[in-house]
C-alpha cells in the first residue's frame, strides 16, 4: 500500500486537521469529527447535516458553507459515523427553524442517523426530518432488500437543498425538494481498480489488468459483474443505458450531468467520459442543461467514475444554479 | 449468573473479537465493505475500557453500558444493532439473568432496529437459533452450537439485508460477518457462563 | 494500461469534447487545439495566454476565464505545443493592449513560445512578453543548462497575473507582477507512482511496491532520488525543507500554500500532507496566508503530490483574493 | 543533387524514424519524457503526406517545406529544433546543394535555436561530427558513422540541455534520443545519397 498518510489509524484526525488548515472559514469540532459552517446556527434557516464514513472527499465536509450543508459528520473510512456526532452537528446548526438529515441509504447510516433523531429530538426538542438518498441503478430496488445505494445524487441533493434553505424555505418545503431531486436522479459507477482501505493495507478487490467492474458502489464493495475493459464510449453506455431504462428523462428541462471520478482517476478521462455520455444524451433527445465534471464523491484511491443523471425542472436548476461558497464547489459568491 | 460472571462474558467476547477480527474483517470484505472486525474491535476495546474504569453493579448497568458505549463507537450498522441489542437486554435484566430471557429481548431488538427476516443472511440467522435453543431448555454451549449452525446456513443464502444484498447472487457462497460475530458472542458465553446457566 | 479512454490517439481531442460541452461558457477551437475565455478578446485588458503538454489538467484549459488566462493552447501528451497554436491564441485574445506568454521552463515549450511571438508580432504587430516559470527546487539552477522546470508556481502566476491584468493595468506591470509571484515561489515534487502515457501503455517508469521517487516533474521524468516509502511527516519535511533552504520565507505576509495533488492521489491524502506542511511551517515561524489544496497542475494517473509555497506581499494576497471566474478555480463571482 | 534524390533523402528519413520510433522512445523514456519517438513520427508522416501531395520543385523548396511542417506539428524541443534546421537548410540550398554545406547551415540553426554546446548530450553531439566529417571531405558513408560515433559518445555524458539535464548525474549511462534521430538522418542520406556526393 503506498498512501500519503502517517499511521492508518490517524487518517482521518489528521485529514481534518489539514483541513481545517486548509479552510479556516469551517469550523472543526476534532472531538466530535464534525465540521460545521463558520456562521452556525443561522436563526431561522433549516439546518442541513450530512455525514457518513470517511472515504469520499470530498463528500460530505468540502461542502460544508453557504448555499450547502450546514454540518457534517466524519464517519472511519467507509463506516457510518456515530449517533453522538450526528446530534452535536444537529445542535450546532439548529437555527430554530429545524434540522434536514440527509442520509445515503445504507444500513449503518439510517440506524445511526435515526438513533440520533431520536436522541436529540428527545432531549432537546429540535425538529428533525430525514431523506434518503438511493440512486443507484446497480442495486435492484426492491421492497425484501435494503433497496438502492446512495451515490452521486448526494452531491446534488446537498447542493439543491442547501439553496432551498438558504432562501429561507420552511423544513417541510426543503425536504420536499430534496426528495424530488433524490426521486429524479439515478447513477452507476464503474472501478478500473480496486480501493484500499488504509486500515487493510491491501486492495479490499482484486481486479487483474484486463478487467473492470461495473456497478460499484462507494465502499469497494465488489460490483454486479466484471467484464473485460472497454473503450470509453462502450464504458459510457454501460453506465448511462441503465439510467436511461430505468427513469424517463425526457420532457422535462433536460439533465444535469455528472461524470465523478472515483478518487484516482485523473480529470482528462473524465472529460473523455464527459464527452461519451453527452454525445449518448444528445442522440436520445435529451438536452444537457448543467453540468458537473470532478471527482466529488470517491471512493478513496479507486480509478474509475459513475455518471448522475438529474432530471431538471425550472426550480431545480434556479436552486442548481444559486449561489455557492464551500470548500469543495463554489460559485456565484 | 451474577455481574462478574456476565462482566467475564463480556470480556472474552472482546477478547475473541479481537483474536478473530481479521477473519470477521475478511468475510465483510467479500460481500460488504471489510470493516466489521474493526468495527467491532474498535467497540469491544472501548466496553473493554469503560469496564476498566468503572465495574458495573448490576446486570442491567453493566449490559446497558456496553449497549451505549457500542452506540458511541462503533457506527455502521453492527454499532446500533448490537447497541439496541444489550439496551435491550439492559432492560430485560432482572435481579437473577436468565440467558434466555435478555436473548430473547436481545434478538427482538436487533429485528426491532433492522428489520431483517430469518433467511436475510443477517446476524439474526445466529441469534434466533440460539434463542432458541436456550428457550428449549438447553446448554449455552448447545445455544453456541446452535449459532455456529445458524452461521454456516447463511452461506448458500442471497443477502436481502445490510450491504451483502447489494452484490444479489454474488452474496451467495459466503458466511455473513455480522452472523459470525454472533457465534464468538455465544462462545464467549459458553466459555464463561455455561457452567452457569 | 486501465484508462477511461477510446483510441490513445485521440484522447485529447475526445477531452476538448467533453470539456466544450461541461463548459459552454468557455470557447474551444478544435482545429487549433485552443480553450478561449468566451468574451474574447477583451478590448483595451492584456491577454494571458498559456499552454503546454496536455496531461497536467486541469491546468491550463481549466483556468480559462475572467481573473486568469484568456486562452490555453493544449499540446500531444507531456510534449509543447506548437507555434500555430500559440499565434492563434494570442491573435484570438488581443484586446489591443499586448499579449502576455506564460510558459512554463522546458526547452521545447521555450522555443515554440519563442517561436510563435516572432510569428505574431511580425505577422500581426502584436506586442508580447513572456515569462518563464521556473519554480523547481528539485531541478539544480544553472547558467550551463536548462535550468529549472516550471510546476507548481504556474497555477499561481495564472491567477495572480490574470488578476492584475483583469485591473486593467498594462503589459508591463501585468508582466512584473507574474515575474515576481515566480521569483517568490518555489516547488517540490514526489511520486509513489509512475503515470502511463496513452500512446506509450504502459508505466513510464517502474517503482517498486516500498520505493518512492522524490524530486520528480509533472512528465513522468525519474525523479532526484528513490528512497523507500516513508509517512506524511517524513515525505512533508523531504518537500518542505529543500523549498525554505532555497528562499528566505520569513518576513513578508506569509506564504500561499499550495498542496498539489498528480492525478491519481485522492483528496484525503491531500489533507494530510497540509496538515503536515502547515505544521513545518508553523514550527519556522511562517504564517500560512492562504491555502490551495487539490489537483491543479497534474501528471496524468501518477499518486504522489508536490508542495508549492509563495511568499506573499499585500498585492499578491490581494490579487490572490480577486474573482476569478474558470473551470478548474472560482470565487468572488 | 537533385530534389528528387533529397526528396528519397527525406523519405528514407521518415521510414527510420517509423521503424524506430519505439527505440527512440525508449531511450526517451529512460532520460526525458518519453515522447522523441512519437513526436519525430508524427512530423515526418506529416512530412512525407505534404510531399505525397505537393512534390516540391527545388531542394530549398522541399527543405522550407519539410521546416515548416515540422515546426507546425512536432512541438516539443524537437519541433523547433528540426524545424530551424530544415528552415536554415533551405535558405543554404543553392541550385546544387552541396551536403556539407547545407548541413553546416542546419547545425548553425540547431545551435541557435537551443544554445547547446558539444558535450551537452543533445543532437548537436551526433550532428556537428557528421558535418565536421563532411567538411574534411569524406563520404556520407562516412559522415554517417561520425554522427553514430557522435551518439555513442553521448551515453557517458551528464545532459546540461533539454528534459535530461533535471536528471542531473542521473542522465549518464543512456544515449540522447535526439542524437540518435540525429544518427537516422545521416544514414538516410548514406543510403539515398551516398553515391551522389
Ligand atoms: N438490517 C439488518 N438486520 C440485522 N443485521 C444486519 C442488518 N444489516 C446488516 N446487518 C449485519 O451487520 C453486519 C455488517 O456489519 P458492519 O460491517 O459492522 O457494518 P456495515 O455494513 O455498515 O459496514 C452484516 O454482516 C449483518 O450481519
Ligand atoms: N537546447 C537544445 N539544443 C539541442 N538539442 C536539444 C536541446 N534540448 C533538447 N534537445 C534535443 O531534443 C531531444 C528531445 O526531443 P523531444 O523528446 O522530441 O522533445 P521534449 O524534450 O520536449 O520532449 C533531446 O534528446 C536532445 O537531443
Ligand atoms: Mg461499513
Ligand atoms: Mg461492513
Ligand atoms: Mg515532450
Ligand atoms: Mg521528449
Amino acid at each position: 500500500m503506498k498512501k500519503l498518510i502517517n499511521d492508518p489509524a490517524n487518517v482521518i484526525s489528521d485529514a481534518l486537521l489539514g483541513f481545517a488548515a486548509a479552510h479556516p472559514d469551517v469550523r472543526v469540532d476534532y472531538e466530535n469529527r464534525i465540521v460545521v459552517r463558520g456562521d452556525a446556527p443561522v436563526q431561522g434557516k433549516v439546518g442541513l447535516v450530512s455525514g457518513g464514513g470517511s472515504g469520499h472527499e470530498p463528500l460530505h465536509a468540502g461542502f460544508v458553507g453557504p448555499g450547502m450543508l450546514d454540518a457534517a459528520c466524519a464517519g472511519e473510512v467507509f463506516t457510518s459515523p456515530v449517533p453522538d456526532q450526528m446530534v452535536a452537528a444537529t445542535k450546532a446548526v439548529d437555527g430554530g427553524a429545524g434540522v434536514l438529515h440527509i442520509v445515503k441509504n445504507y444500513t449503518g447510516d439510517i440506524m445511526n442517523f435515526e438513533l440520533a433523531a431520536e436522541m436529540v429530538e428527545a432531549e432537546h426538542g429540535t425538529q428533525v426530518v430525514s431523506v434518503v438518498v438511493d440512486d443507484d441503478v446497480a442495486v435492484q430496488d426492491s421492497l425484501y432488500t435494503a433497496g438502492r445505494r446512495g451515490v452521486g445524487a448526494t452531491v446534488l441533493v446537498e447542493k439543491i437543498a442547501g439553496a432551498a434553505a438558504e432562501e429561507g424555505r420552511p423544513l417541510g418545503e426543503v425536504a420536499d425538494v430534496a426528495r424530488r431531486v433524490n426521486s429524479y436522479a439515478r447513477s452507476m459507477g464503474l472501478a478500473l481498480t480496486s480501493c484500499t482501505v488504509p486500515a487493510a493495507g491491501k486492495p479490499t478487490f482484486d481486479l487483474p489488468e484486463g478487467e473492470m467492474e461495473v456497478g460499484i458502489g462507494i465502499h469497494g464493495e465488489p460490483g454486479r459483474r466484471r467484464v473485460p475493459v472497454a473503450p470509453a464510449n462502450e464504458i459510457a453506455d454501460m453506465l448511462v443505458s441503465p439510467i436511461l431504462s430505468d427513469l424517463d428523462f425526457t420532457g422535462g428541462e433536460g439533465v444535469i450531468a455528472f461524470v465523478n471520478g472515483m478518487g484516482a482517476t485523473p480529470l482528462i478521462e473524465l472529460y473523455v467520459m464527459f464527452n461519451e455520455v453527452s454525445q449518448i444524451l444528445a442522440k436520445a433527445g435529451i438536452p444537457v442543461a448543467r453540468s458537473l465534471v470532478g471527482p466529488y464523491i470517491t471512493s478513496l484511491d479507486m480509478a474509475g467514475c459513475s455518471v448522475t443523471l438529474l432530471k431538471a425542472d425550472d426550480e431545480i436548476l434556479r436552486l442548481w444554479d444559486a449561489p455557492v461558497n464551500t470548500p469543495a464547489l463554489r460559485r456565484g459568491v | 449468573m451474577d455481574t462478574e460472571a456476565l462482566t467475564a462474558w463480556i470480556r472474552e467476547f472482546a477478547r475473541l473479537i479481537s483474536a478473530n477480527k481479521a477473519e470477521l474483517t475478511e468475510l465483510d470484505s467479500a460481500i460488504g465493505d471489510g470493516d466489521h472486525g474493526a468495527n467491532m474491535d474498535r467497540g469491544m476495546t472501548a466496553v473493554v475500557s469503560v469496564l476498566d474504569a468503572e465495574p458495573q453493579e448490576s446486570p442491567s448497568a453493566l449490559f446497558k453500558k456496553v449497549g451505549m458505549t457500542l452506540i458511541s463507537k462503533v457506527g455502521g450498522a453492527s454499532g446500533p444493532l448490537y447497541g439496541t441489542a444489550f439496551l435491550r437486554m439492559a432492560a430485560a435484566a432482572g435481579d437473577d439473568v436468565d440467558l434466555a430471557k435478555v436473548l430473547r429481548a436481545g434478538l427482538d431488538g436487533v429485528i426491532a432496529r433492522g428489520k431483517a427476516e430469518p433467511g436475510d443472511k443477517t446476524m439474526v440467522d445466529a441469534l434466533a437459533p440460539a434463542v432458541a435453543a436456550l428457550e428449549a431448555g438447553k446448554s449455552v454451549q448447545a445455544a453456541a452450537a446452535a449459532a455456529d449452525q445458524g452461521r454456516e446456513a447463511t452461506i448458500p443464502l442471497v443477502a436481502r439485508k445490510g450491504r451483502a444484498s447489494y452484490l444479489g447472487e454474488r452474496s451467495a457462497g459466503h458466511a455473513d460477518p455480522g452472523a459470525t460475530s454472533v457465534t464468538l458472542l455465544l462462545a464467549a458465553a459458553a466459555t464463561t457462563l455455561g457452567d452457569k446457566a
